[in-house]
């Protein structure tokens, strides 16, 4: 966003590709059947839980290692609120989401202080205590898991309710990335990520800027698990506080480039098709894949496809100026 | 009133008694010099100021209000601005952006979207002769040029108080020389500025005060002729030999 | 200047996408016909190959694909005088619920199945059977048992296994014939479904039949030591431990009581027993060991298919070079029921081959089959015990299967 | 109190301790949080497990072998992979020691299947009874190893050149670079010695608990804790923190709830990170 002279100019037509993509995969549903529109709303998931970190890992250089833990309060407030309290979904859906901020604004305080490795560990010290003690109490159906009231309607109409549903929250969690990005939030942890004694004596409410920056992570993270535990109707401590949950988004947010907009989401797609495309055939060294991935992208891609990009535009805009002004530095 | 009030402020790390019982006044519209021999306690008291770290004795104040106990930002809100010895620019961000950092945060103004940042920024960036370079990734900066965009940083934060932490380390004469003109003109728009340095002949060029630590106490301060001459002062930078001057040593 | 190639990025990702799904869209076919006339009926079973859950579903697969071959061999199931080959499509689900919930509507809307034949996870079935009720499909499970699966109301849900909670019920009466001063029991359980739910009903039937439950508690599936239990269970002086989990926690706490020098008269445990890791990594120590049996080689059961449970033995062996253990069992007399039900039915529409699972009334070598209104197989009623007498699993209860006097007390 | 609760824990603890130390040695000298560490003592355990199942070697004697392929395994993958990482800062080497993991146990898991196995040789399950309370053989082997290994790595550190080395470069890479010290071999000393001790409590472990692929990712979440109590860099405080934990953990499920003996390890995990980040021991060994 820097150059915005260039980018007022070109914005029209992103803005026209984008609409474009949105109203694509928006009357897509109608077009296939059951199961692509479960894969694209697994994607959609996937992408909205790694642009939900990318606040916190891009933005504010915070390695939330255990930030499924929200993806799992969520979906179970949603379930105790639905099951035990009769609560409908909406409602169940909206407190999921206050219920994860209010953690993270709460944990946040005390945990965010701490800086590093510290952070990365504590964040997975909380997500398995949580997934610990939601084992271990009566009211969550403990280890035994807990079912979920079917969706009313048929099979099309919940296809359709949960691919939009999770495509409005792709939608909503990339409009505020965008948002923050060109907000004094976003300035603010960027700043927080690089240099955070002088962002404070610049004026920047660090700690505040962080607990808000994860509060808002965890809120979207929050609705996602909500979502998608109304969707599998049946949960268990161990398939919605898996630390894998937090690592796959980790991998797409690096993929994609930490601290883009649309980073996290190509990332996202990129892994989540690859996956289902072609390593899903051999299921057995699924596990080994992904890791093999990883450290394929630290070693050659560590700035992400976004920053590869960015560092091949900026090769090129050298090369376009060197040749047209050769003076210059 | 004083603009800036130091109180008998001590702290200590473990049992090193960094600033130890240190009182002075910096009045609106000075440049004070604030020197001393390495490990003095200039930069610890630099933090206290701007509350990165807690005094743990004594008090600060601020235009008659207490800074004793704010956190950086309320501080940096109230006019206070300041550079870091080792310049810290926020990386990934362009000179433009790095100096719009200074104005964003600002308690006088709210948001991105209006004209006033721009126009601060564009001020602070001329006045600090980085315009030409504004577009440009930080990382492609010189040293010098980092320094220039501390204080461009800084000023844009619009700040009655500027603290400057050994801006001049590490320049050469030239640059020193331009960085002194810069720093007068600064101080010639009204902003108060409490210079920390090493290099003894900016301070002396600068300041018509200057303070002198060492060990962690307040030694002397004067008119810089008068202190240069102040033989506890020669002691403490040369220790007990005694030296002919202290503006050949600092170089 | 980033803009115009990110909307190249986004364009590229999006028409991959559609790409895809247009793949997809064309993929479908109903799978009732095969080119040459033969009439194919293709059955969906989302298993567990890899993950925690890897070896029972492996198991699973071997007994799923028995009955496939002995159906095929006869000609196939007959429907209304016709035959239709058994084609079974199997997906990996990882022991992963959410992968196997969309491998399941990926088998419906793909491949077009109307038959699925369970996953072995009852945590895993409760996520499968949300679905295949949604899309009005039948699933049997042959070994999900947890109560609370059938107590969501599904009607296209079929279990097998009679329900988790009478697992070692055998195991109590057996003490019960053994020695009258046998009162003190001590249940432990890893905090799983299945687990709890045998934990559950065991603790219930020991009180109703006067035993002394004195200890009864808890633990992280993943526990790596269970020293501090069994020291509070040798405290309070339980005479029979029994446990509920999977084959790691039975190594465990026979590995913990050794160490503790705690000896009970009788220590019995589910699943773990009957799997061959179990005596070969306990050794010696695995000596006198009992455990519940679903099902074994030498009961008397007879149906038309594969003949006697022991026919049913020899064929395992045949093919696979191993004993059966019940897990295979069970898979295979899930498909001997979906088989018999259409064949009832004499045809392929859900709805009509539902009504003929409920209505249904057969003998197999697993045992009667009828179904109560939830799905559960009231057919048999609880599991058999067996024990590990030098180095082998005998069944030594109830007495009418008995192939060897129990070793009592433990040594 | 019961004696047999506090022995039981302190037992576990040593194992615990030893496991950690590995951890804590990688942290505290490169500043890397090793997530690997899991897959390393899976893989001393199998060494340990096929020696002892093909050739019926003692479990015991396994720990050179064990320490001497991981020492060479961690050698390579600090040259090849991790060295490499090391400019992109923390994220990415948390992230990529990670996928290290996964890969590693993956390898593991198609290799020997996720089949349960045990180590039990002739003298596992006897034990000594004093007074009620009982001691297993094995067990207090296995802490008497424990605690020599980590006294022969403190002597180590202490009284060689090379180990005073290890620790100038933990207290300031680019000093210890000015002095002469070869920081890059240092670097990957560190972490093959860290891999070889981590596979040698692998090796231990395999004695008591059932070996399989996840083996060491149970016991991550405990190095987590344990190196987090004691202090990063500091041997003594892992094994203080690993006998902290084995009391704890013995203390809860005897006292409070089996159920809830992780819980009550996460959340002391969590809040002495927020009340004490430096551990309980500080920073003994090492600075920051």
């Amino acid at each position: 966003m820097n150059n915005s002279a260039v980018a007022r100019r070109r914005f029209p037509l992103s803005i026209v590709v984008l609409l474009a993509a949105v109203v694509i995969l928006a009357i897509l549903p109608f077009y296939i059947r059951g199961y692509w529109i479960r894969v694209l709303t697994t994607l959609f998931m996937s992408a909205v839980l790694a642009e939900a970190l990318n606040l916190v890992v891009g933005y504010a250089g915070y390695a939330a290692f255990g930030n499924g833990v929200f993806f799992g309060l969520g979906a179970y407030t949603t379930a105790v609120l639905m099951t035990r309290f009769g609560w409908s979904f909406f409602p169940a859906m909206i407190a999921s989401c206050f219920l994860a901020a209010t953690v993270a604004f709460l944990l946040g305080w005390p945990v965010l202080r701490l800086r590093g490795h510290y952070f990365a560990i504590a964040t997975i010290g909380i997500n398995m205590a949580v997934m610990e003690i939601v084992t271990y109490v009566g009211i969550t159906g403990g280890g035994k898991g807990i079912s979920l009231p079917l969706f009313p309607g048929d099979i099309v109409k919940q296809g359709l309710f949960f691919y939009y549903g999770m495509f409005i929250l792709l939608i909503i969690s990339v409009a505020i990335t965008y948002w923050i990005a060109n907000s004094r939030l976003g300035y603010g942890l960027r700043a927080i990520k690089t240099e955070p004694e002088a962002a404070e004596v610049m004026g920047v409410n660090t700690t505040l800027y962080k607990v808000l920056a994860w509060s808002i992570s965890a809120a979207i993270t929050g609705i996602a698990g909500s979502l998608n535990a109304y969707w599998l109707t049946f949960l268990e401590p161990l398939f919605v506080f898996d630390i894998m949950i937090s690592v796959e988004a980790f991998v797409m947010v690096l993929l994609g480039g930490p601290a883009t907009i649309f980073g996290p989401v190509i990332g996202a797609f990129f892994l989540k098709l690859l996956s289902e495309l072609i390593w899903s055939q051999f299921t057995l060294i699924h596990m080994g894949v992904l890791g093999l991935i990883i450290v394929v992208i630290t070693l050659f891609l560590p700035s992400g496809i976004m920053g590869l990009w960015r560092q091949m535009t900026l090769r090129w805009n050298k090369a376009n100026t060197a040749r047209t002004s050769p003076g210059s530095q | 009133m004083a603009l800036l009030e130091v109180k008998n402020v001590s702290r200590s790390f473990g049992g090193v008694q960094a600033v130890n019982n240190v009182s002075f006044e910096v009045n609106e519209g000075e440049i004070v010099g604030l020197i001393g021999p390495n490990g003095a306690g200039k930069t610890t008291m630099m933090n206290l100021i701007s509350g990165l770290i807690k005094v743990n004795e004594g008090e600060i104040r601020f235009q008659g209000a207490r800074l004793t106990g704010l956190k950086p930002h309320a501080i940096a809100h109230k006019g206070i601005a300041r550079t870091f010895q080792i310049v810290k620019p926020f990386q990934g961000m362009t000179v433009r952006e790095n100096v719009m950092m200074g104005a964003l945060f600002r308690s006088d103004l709210r948001g991105l979207k209006g004209s006033a940042v721009k126009n601060i920024v564009d001020e602070a960036l001329e006045l600090l002769e980085l315009d030409r370079r504004a577009e440009a990734p930080v990382e492609e900066l010189n040293l010098a040029q980092r320094k220039h965009l501390e204080l461009a940083r800084a000023m844009a934060m619009g700040p009655k108080l500027l603290l400057l932490d050994e801006v001049m380390a590490g320049l050469n004469l030239k640059e020193i020389e331009r960085l002194m003109e810069l720093v007068r003109k600064l101080n010639a728009r009204g902003v108060t500025i409490l210079v920390i340095e090493h290099v003894m002949k900016a301070v002396m060029g600068l300041s018509k005060r200057v303070l002198v630590m060492h060990h962690g106490s307040l030694i002397a301060q004067g008119p810089p002729e008068v202190i240069t001459q102040d033989p506890k002062v020669i002691e403490a930078y040369l220790g007990k030999r005694r030296h002919k001057g202290l503006h050949k040593e600092a170089r | 200047m980033k803009h115009q190639r990110l909307i190249y990025l986004i364009t590229l990702v999006l028409s991959i996408t559609l790409l895809l799904a247009g793949c997809g869209g064309k993929g479908g076919t109903t799978g009732q016909e095969k080119g040459k006339g033969e009439k194919v009926l293709k059955i969906g079973a989302s298993l567990s190959f890899t993950g925690q859950l890897s070896r029972e579903g492996n198991l699973t697969k071997k007994g799923y694909d028995l009955w496939v071959k002995k159906v095929n061999e006869a000609g196939g199931i007959n429907v209304n005088g016709e035959k239709y080959k058994v084609e079974i499509v199997y997906k990996d689900d990882q022991s992963e619920a959410q992968r196997s919930a969309k491998l399941t509507e990926q088998m419906i809307t793909e491949e077009g199945v109307n038959f699925l034949l369970g996953p072995y996870s009852s945590g895993i079935s409760a996520a499968t059977a949300a679905i295949a009720e949604k899309y009005n499909k039948l699933t049997i499970v042959p070994l999900a048992n947890a109560p609370s699966l059938y107590e969501q109301g599904y009607k296209n849900l079929f279990g097998v296994l009679p329900l988790a909670t009478t697992y070692l019920n055998g195991v109590l009466d057996l003490a019960k014939t053994l020695d009258p001063n046998l009162k003190k029991v001590a249940i432990i359980s890893p905090d799983a479904l299945f687990s709890l739910s045998v934990a559950e009903g065991a603790k219930k039937y020991a009180e109703a039949n006067g035993f002394q439950v004195v200890y009864y508690d808890k633990y992280p599936a993943d526990t790596k030591d269970l020293s501090s239990m069994i020291t509070n269970i040798k405290n309070a002086g339980a005479q029979i431990l029994l446990g509920t989990g999977y084959l790691a926690d039975g190594v465990l706490a026979v590995r913990n009581a050794k160490d503790l020098g705690y000896k009970p008269a009788i220590m019995a445990f589910t699943i773990a027993t009957s799997i061959p890791d179990f005596r070969n990594s306990l050794g010696a120590d695995a000596e006198g060991i009992m455990g519940g049996e679903w099902w074994t080689p030498n009961m008397k059961w007879t149906g038309d298919i594969f003949g006697s449970a022991e026919d049913y033995a020899k064929l395992y062996k045949a093919e696979y070079n191993e004993d059966p253990a019940y897990y295979s069992a069970a898979a295979s007399v899930a498909g001997v029921i979906l088989q018999k039900a259409i064949e009832k039915a004499g045809s392929l529409e859900v709805d009509k081959v539902r009504d003929a699972m409920r209505s249904l009334d057969i003998q197999t070598f697993w045992g009667p089959i009828r179904f109560n209104e939830r799905g559960v197989n009231v057919g048999t009623s609880s599991a058999a015990v067996s024990q590990i007498q030098n180095g082998q699993v005998v069944v030594v209860w109830p007495e009418e299967l008995q192939q060897s006097k129990p070793l009592y007390p433990k040594p | 109190m019961d004696l047999q609760v506090i022995i039981n824990g302190i037992l576990l603890g040593g194992l615990y301790g030893l496991a950690a130390v590995g951890f804590s040695l990688i942290w505290g000298v490169m500043n890397i949080v090793d997530l690997a560490q899991g897959a390393y003592l899976t893989l001393g355990a199998y060494i340990t497990f096929w020696l002892f199942k093909l050739w019926g070697i003692d479990p015991f004697l396994t720990l050179p072998v064990s320490a001497l392929i991981l020492f060479g395994l961690g050698f390579l993958i600090e040259s090849q992979i991790i060295k490499r990482v090391l400019r992109y800062g923390f994220v990415m080497l948390l992230v990529v020691t990670y996928g290290l993991n996964l890969l590693l146990q993956n390898a593991m898991l198609v290799a020997w299947s996720a089949d349960y196995r045990s180590v039990t040789p002739a003298y596992s399950g006897a034990g000594l009874n004093i007074g009620g309370v009982n001691i297993p053989y094995i067990r207090l082997a296995l802490f008497i190893a424990a605690l020599l290994l980590v006294g022969l790595l403190t002597i180590f550190l202490n009284k060689t050149r090379v180990g005073n080395a290890i620790r100038a470069t933990a207290l300031n890479r680019l000093a210890a670079n000015l002095v002469g010290i070869r920081t890059e071999f240092i670097y990957a000393l560190t972490y093959s010695l860290a891999a070889a001790v981590v596979g040698m409590a692998g090796s231990l472990i395999s004695m008591v608990y059932t070996v399989s692929p996840n083996l060491g990712g149970a016991f991550m979440t405990k190095i987590f804790v344990v190196t987090v109590l004691g202090g990063f860099g500091s041997l003594p405080g892992a094994v203080l923190g690993g006998l902290i934990l084995g009391i704890t953990e013995a203390f809860t499920a005897s006292y409070i709830a089996p159920g809830l003996m992780n819980a009550v390890s996460f959340i002391l995990l969590v809040v002495i990170l927020i009340f004490r980040p430096q551990g309980l021991m500080g920073k003994q060994f090492y600075g920051a």
